[in-house]
């Protein structure tokens, strides 16, 4: 097919194909033309059946486009529809006002952990907020305004999209990978008693979306701060019993380096922002407490 | 240029079993993976990974019911290394500390699943693909296996001699979507493709958004035959809005399916007057729709799942999980409201045609997880079989493509395994690519040049495709045109009208016809945001050629198949035709213009041969 | 803050920034935390005249405490100093795993208490001196 | 990250003696607002009741447990918190020492003082 392509191309000359060109440049403007009025007649009948509008105000930042480098929101009306969450809106002010609006989603179920975003100024997963729930209680149930921009305290690559390298980088920190000190034969399971698992059960269900860390004033001010999530990562392991002691003396080592467990000021604000309702403070302190216990024994 | 011995395109389950497979085999090994690997959506998976583990079930018992849940559609050798090898490698993942949910004893969980015969489902809580991707994630951090993350995989590197069985698979081509430079990855042994599931094809989907079927699309442009293409699963409860899968649980626990005339039609309508709600996911999605189009939907589009008269108590003690999806999604209170839901498209049993290594036709290039089918589910999926797929190939693909011998494999591939070619399926249209155009062919996704696999080397074999692709993003971005986001909603639109659970010869033509105009529309899309840093429009009108070409794949093997078996239901054939479709359906590119084949379903297993038999629990 | 990178202009655009319980409670231990070793080392100051004698010191104590502003600034010592020692205790409790389900409602308590002891001794503080 | 495995204070004891004195601090801290404002006015105070309770060994040595706890707890409080805003480098060794110094003179005349109105050392003026 390429043969034929380049064989048409070789027969024109030069003028018809100059004049060619730019009737096709020309009828892609048209079709360009055409297709963006259609996208927004879609929306404009959208937005007159729809029974309520609300406003998305949404952080843009581009340092490639001139007129995107310097910081700023638009603001896109969107219909209401029932059931209709934070990414929901974000999906359809990408797909009927500007392609070029930028943001993390994967799941849209609170698993994959691509969308945490500062929705009216708190740490919530795009794909697990409802609009109804912005709203004010007593006025309207759909908030007029809703206002989406992205982590704070994490470098912005392009509109609601942060650079996570950091916050990887933290969690790599823990060594966050099961390492026992021996593992029985190859065919046979590890025993875990049920209470056991229990105890680490919430600190296994971290998505790493990064919320907490971008809530926490601590980690801002001070970036080599392992951050609630690798701490609890680190918790994850050190309190899962088929690890081993010698296992569980190197992790506590971890934990209580320079920028580790004692730089948390148990502000709560990571347990307050997680989508996954780990209490991250609670098992930071429980660290802080283990560890001063394991010191004693030394003392 | 990168260079590893073995690239593994896809970072969920399956590729990243194939990554520590190769790893552990002495591999340089490199995941490439256009999600962080957490991010992939086997983190969504509940229910569990079934394994024969205990006293008292055995293998061959798995195999069995997974032939029969298959409606005799599995191949024996690859069901039987599934169910032998899915023990050891859950064993594997629990060695690497994988949180499974424990009985007193201090053993590993199992529950019951539909279909088995023993309850061999093991699991960790309701989340058991979160535990089984992080597991495996922490273990490639521990062996420092190299991961190029948000790296956008657009072609493979593939040689272009006329027969696909003669092609090699040298490497492939990435769009690094931090700042769009499109880079080359050369691969020594092999190229792993596990990029997933394909529901986007669809509108309403249990499917993450990244789940466009990139690698099946990928590999059959590339000549590798996709095999059973029609076999789509729906599953009966999912939310109308976002498609969040609300677990069989509910109906398990007694939940009631309402119409909106408040009737329970399972059995006010006669579709399941014993079994009710609880009858197979199948039948409740077929009922459900035909509520719906009958007129009795809610608001034209679903029924209500109710649980209210369960009791608070029991809700929150058996099914807390459903009231947060329920609230967190649609907005819903399952305890003082009834749950909006409908069927919605789950899994995709056909995929890029392995052998069970994981092998292809062309040489060097692998495939497994969801996107692949090595035919372990025929044309249903049992639940809790996914997993132990994506690692028990994943590790076999992992293992052969880094140079481990696995013995002669006894699937054959490729189009010499054709016993029969389907010469008039009457479709409408003509599928395929679209007549020669001008340099749209660059935009459109390239096509082999023609030299009949003279290149020298294979490092040229990756840089050509790098250029054809850097032409490709150039020009998507150089021109006007549409959005690919119409083109894309009108396809799934399309396919989940007509191609959905109920399937009609005049529908599944009628969707061919769309999926040609929107093949069509797609000679003029363009990319608008003209940004060099994370530029998704890039991607997303990319995935959207692939939806295209994945979406006719399933449309003709849809047609072909006048019978209904398993997942696939015909409303002029309403019976299983053993006779004249015991076989696979093959959809191969043949470079631009499909061509329909069948190969012969392998029901002799080296334990025992099996024997089809109506299916019925 | 010399540890934090630079992030660049984007961080101070219009970024909005939600202080919760348990921030203000940080900002607020942090402060009076320094008001009192503040303090600290001005009342060993004071204290010192001891060391100069008797009359010294006496006259320096009553003299200060004839001044109604040194009364406010008392008043408002206590008001650091109870804030900072309820605070200290849920911090303590907190430290022991204790409550943390109701963190910012021992937070809120603790400033009411605050107002309610500070209120409550204001006519000791204040009395005599106007 | 070359320096995580290096140790900010191992065994977090001063982290633990933060805690541990400021548990004393409360009772003690308590008790002399009690003593100093409510049972005896601050305005009332001279040098005599002073000279009194300071006589008795038990208020004394109270007295001075009371100054070292919360020297060292705020002294150790301040630089915690210095540390926590990115205090680091030489400027962190600075603050060190200079906190330690200022912690010695203030402990060091405290106890004078206190030795002053125990009548034990009489100032220069007496
Ligand atoms: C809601 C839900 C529940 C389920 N429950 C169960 C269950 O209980 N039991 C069970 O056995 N199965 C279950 N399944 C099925 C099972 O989870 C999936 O089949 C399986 O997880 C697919 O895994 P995978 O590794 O093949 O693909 P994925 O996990 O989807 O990973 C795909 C990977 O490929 C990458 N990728 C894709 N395209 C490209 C590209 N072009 N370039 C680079 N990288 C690319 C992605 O980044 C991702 O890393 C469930 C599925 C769903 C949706
Ligand atoms: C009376 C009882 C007191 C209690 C219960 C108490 C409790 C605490 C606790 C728990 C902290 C640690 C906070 C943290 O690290 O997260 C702290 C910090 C501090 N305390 Fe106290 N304290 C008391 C009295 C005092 C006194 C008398 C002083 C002054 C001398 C003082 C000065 C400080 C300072 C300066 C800090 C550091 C504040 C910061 O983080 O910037 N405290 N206090
Ligand atoms: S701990 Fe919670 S908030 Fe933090 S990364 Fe994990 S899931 Fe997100
Ligand atoms: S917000 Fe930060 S200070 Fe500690 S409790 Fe959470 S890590
Ligand atoms: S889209 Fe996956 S967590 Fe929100």
């Amino acid at each position: 097919m390429s043969t034929q392509v380049t064989e048409q191309e070789q027969t024109e000359d030069p003028a018809e194909d100059q004049s060619e060109h730019q009737q096709r440049r020309l009828a892609e403007k048209a079709e360009r033309r055409e297709a963006r009025d259609r996208m927004r007649e879609r929306a404009e009948t959208d937005l007159e059946k729809a029974d309520t509008v609300f406003d998305l105000k949404v952080f843009r930042y581009d340092p490639d486009i001139p007129e995107k480098e310097k910081p700023r929101f638009d603001t896109f009306p969107v219909p209401f529809t029932k059931g209709m969450t934070v990414l929901d809106a974000l999906m359809y002010a990408r797909d009927h006002y500007d392609s070029s609006l930028t943001f993390r989603h994967s799941c849209r179920q609170a698993v994959c952990g691509s969308d945490a975003l500062f929705v009216n100024g708190t740490q919530h997963l795009g794909c697990k907020t409802q609009i109804v729930d912005l709203g004010d209680e007593d006025d309207a149930r759909v908030p007029g305004t809703v206002r989406v921009e992205p982590l704070p305290h994490q470098e912005v690559v392009k509109d609601l999209v942060v650079d996570m390298e950091h916050f990887y980088d933290q969690m790599n920190a823990v060594e966050p990978f099961f390492d026992p000190d021996d593992l029985p034969a190859p065919d046979e399971e590890q025993r875990q008693a049920r209470e056991n698992r229990e105890k680490i059960k919430m600190s296994t269900r971290c998505i790493w979306c990064g919320a907490c860390m971008s809530s926490c004033n601590i980690a801002a001010g001070d970036n080599e701060y392992l951050g609630p999530a690798a701490i609890n990562k680190a918790y994850r392991f050190a309190m899962d019993e088929r690890e081993g002691e010698g296992k569980k003396q190197e992790r506590l080592e971890i934990i209580e380096q320079e920028h580790g467990v004692w730089r948390c000021q148990t502000q709560f604000s990571c347990t307050e922002v997680c989508p996954k309702d780990i209490p991250l403070t609670e098992h930071i302190q429980e660290l802080k407490r283990e560890a001063v216990k394991n010191n004693l024994k030394f003392w | 240029m990168y260079e590893h011995d073995v690239i593994v395109v896809g970072a969920g389950g399956a590729g990243l079993r194939a990554a520590i497979a190769a790893h552990e085999e002495g591999a340089d090994v490199a995941l490439v993976s256009k999600l962080h690997p957490v991010r992939s959506h086997t983190g969504a998976a509940e229910g569990g990974i079934n394994a024969a583990l205990r006293d008292g079930d055995d293998w061959t018992d798995h195999a069995y019911d997974t032939m029969k849940g298959s409606d005799y559609l599995g191949d024996a050798p690859a069901i039987e290394t599934l169910c032998e090898t899915s023990p050891e490698e859950v064993i594997q993942l629990e060695h690497w500390g994988m949180p499974f949910s424990r009985e007193d004893d201090g053993r590993v969980s199992q529950r019951p699943f539909g279909g088995l015969s023993f309850p061999r489902t093991t699991y960790a809580g309701a989340e058991t693909g979160h535990h089984l991707l992080h597991t495996m994630y922490e273990q490639v951090v521990k062996r420092g296996i190299k991961v190029y993350d948000e790296f956008y995989v657009m072609d493979l590197a593939v040689t272009d001699e006329a027969d696909p069985e003669n092609r090699e698979c040298h490497g492939c081509v990435a769009y690094d979507i931090k700042n769009g430079e499109i880079v080359g990855f050369r691969a020594n042994n092999g190229v792993v493709l596990a990029t997933g599931g394909d529901g986007q094809a669809f509108d309403h989907t249990t499917n993450a958004v990244a789940n466009t079927g990139d690698g099946p699309a990928m590999a059959y442009r590339a000549g590798v035959p996709v095999e059973d293409m029609e076999f789509v699963q729906f599953h009966p409860t999912t939310l109308p809005s976002t498609g969040v899968l609300i677990s069989e649980g509910v109906r398990g626990e007694g939940g009631i399916l309402y119409n909106a005339e408040g009737e329970r039609f399972m059995f006010e309508y006669g579709y399941a007057n014993n079994a009710g709600e609880l009858a197979s996911r199948d039948v409740v999605s077929r009922a459900e729709l035909t509520e719906v189009n009958e007129g009795r939907g809610v608001e034209d589009e679903y029924v209500y799942l109710d649980m209210r008269h369960l009791g608070e108590e029991r809700v929150l003690d058996r099914l807390e999980n459903i009231l947060h999806l329920a609230e967190d999604f649609e907005g819903v209170d399952g305890l003082v409201e009834p749950m909006p839901v409908k069927p919605g498209q789950h899994y995709h049993m056909g995929g890029i045609e392995v052998n069970e290594h994981g092998e292809t036709c062309v040489s060097g290039l692998y495939a497994a997880g969801e996107c692949a089918c090595v035919s372990v589910h025929g044309s249903n999926r049992l639940g809790g079989n996914a997993l132990p797929e994506l690692i028990v190939f994943g590790a076999q693909a992992g293992y052969h493509a880094a140079g481990r011998d696995l013995g002669e494999a006894l699937v054959e591939t490729g189009p010499s395994a054709a016993i029969e070619h389907e010469d008039d399926l009457g479709a409408p249209v003509e599928p395929g690519a679209l007549g020669p155009t001008d340099d749209d062919v660059a935009a459109d996704g390239g096509e082999r040049a023609a030299d009949g696999g003279q290149l020298a080397t294979p490092a040229e074999t990756v840089e050509r495709t790098v250029e054809q692709q850097r032409q490709r993003v150039e020009r998507l971005k150089g021109r006007d045109g549409r959005n690919h986001a119409e083109i894309r909603d009108k396809l799934q639109k399309a396919m989940t009208r007509w191609v959905n659970v109920f399937r009609e010869e005049e529908g599944l033509k009628k969707a061919l016809e769309i999926i040609r105009e929107c093949r069509e529309e797609y000679q003029h899309v363009a990319v608008s945001d003209p940004s060099d840093t994370y530029n998704t429009d890039v991607i997303h009108t990319i995935e959207t050629r692939n939806l295209i070409d994945v979406a006719e794949t399933i449309t003709l093997g849809a047609l072909a198949r006048d019978e209904f078996r398993g997942a696939h239901w015909r409303a002029e054939h309403q019976e299983r035709k053993d006779d004249e479709w015991l076989k696979h359906t093959m959809v191969q590119w043949s470079d631009g213009s499909p061509e329909l084949y069948y190969t012969d379903v392998i029901l002799e297993g080296a334990e025992k041969a099996y024997e089809p038999k109506v299916r019925s629990y | 803050m010399s540890q934090s990178y630079d992030r660049g202009l984007v961080e101070d655009f219009g970024r909005w920034r939600e202080f919760s319980a348990g921030m203000w409670a940080w900002i607020f231990h942090k402060f009076t935390g320094w008001v009192l070793i503040g303090y600290l080392f001005t009342h060993i100051a004071v204290l010192s005249t001891a060391t100069i004698g008797e009359a010294a010191y006496t006259n320096t104590i009553s003299g200060l405490e004839s001044l109604l502003v040194v009364r406010f600034l008392e008043v408002g010592l206590l008001a650091v100093a109870v804030f900072h020692i309820l605070n200290g205790l849920r911090l303590l409790f907190v430290d022991l795993g204790v409550g943390l389900e109701a963190q910012d409602r021992s937070f809120y308590a603790s400033l009411v208490l605050t107002g309610a002891i500070v209120v409550a001794s204001v006519p000791t503080f204040l009395a005599g001196a106007i | 990250m070359a320096d995580y495995y290096s140790s900010f204070d191992p065994k977090g004891s001063r982290w633990f003696l933060q805690r541990l004195t400021a548990a004393f601090l409360v009772v003690v801290l308590a008790f002399h607002f009690m003593l100093l404002h409510f049972v005896n006015h601050a305005a009332d105070v001279t040098f005599m009741q002073t000279h009194l309770r300071m006589q008795q060994p038990g208020y004394f040595l109270t007295m001075v447990a009371f100054l070292v706890t919360a020297t060292f707890h705020g002294v150790n409080g301040v630089y915690n918190a210095l540390v926590n805003q990115g205090l680091d480098g030489t400027p962190k060794t600075v603050v060190k020492y200079g906190l330690i110094l200022a912690s010695v003179l203030l402990i060091a005349q405290g106890i004078r003082v206190a030795m002053a109105m125990a009548g034990i050392i009489i100032g220069p003026a007496a």
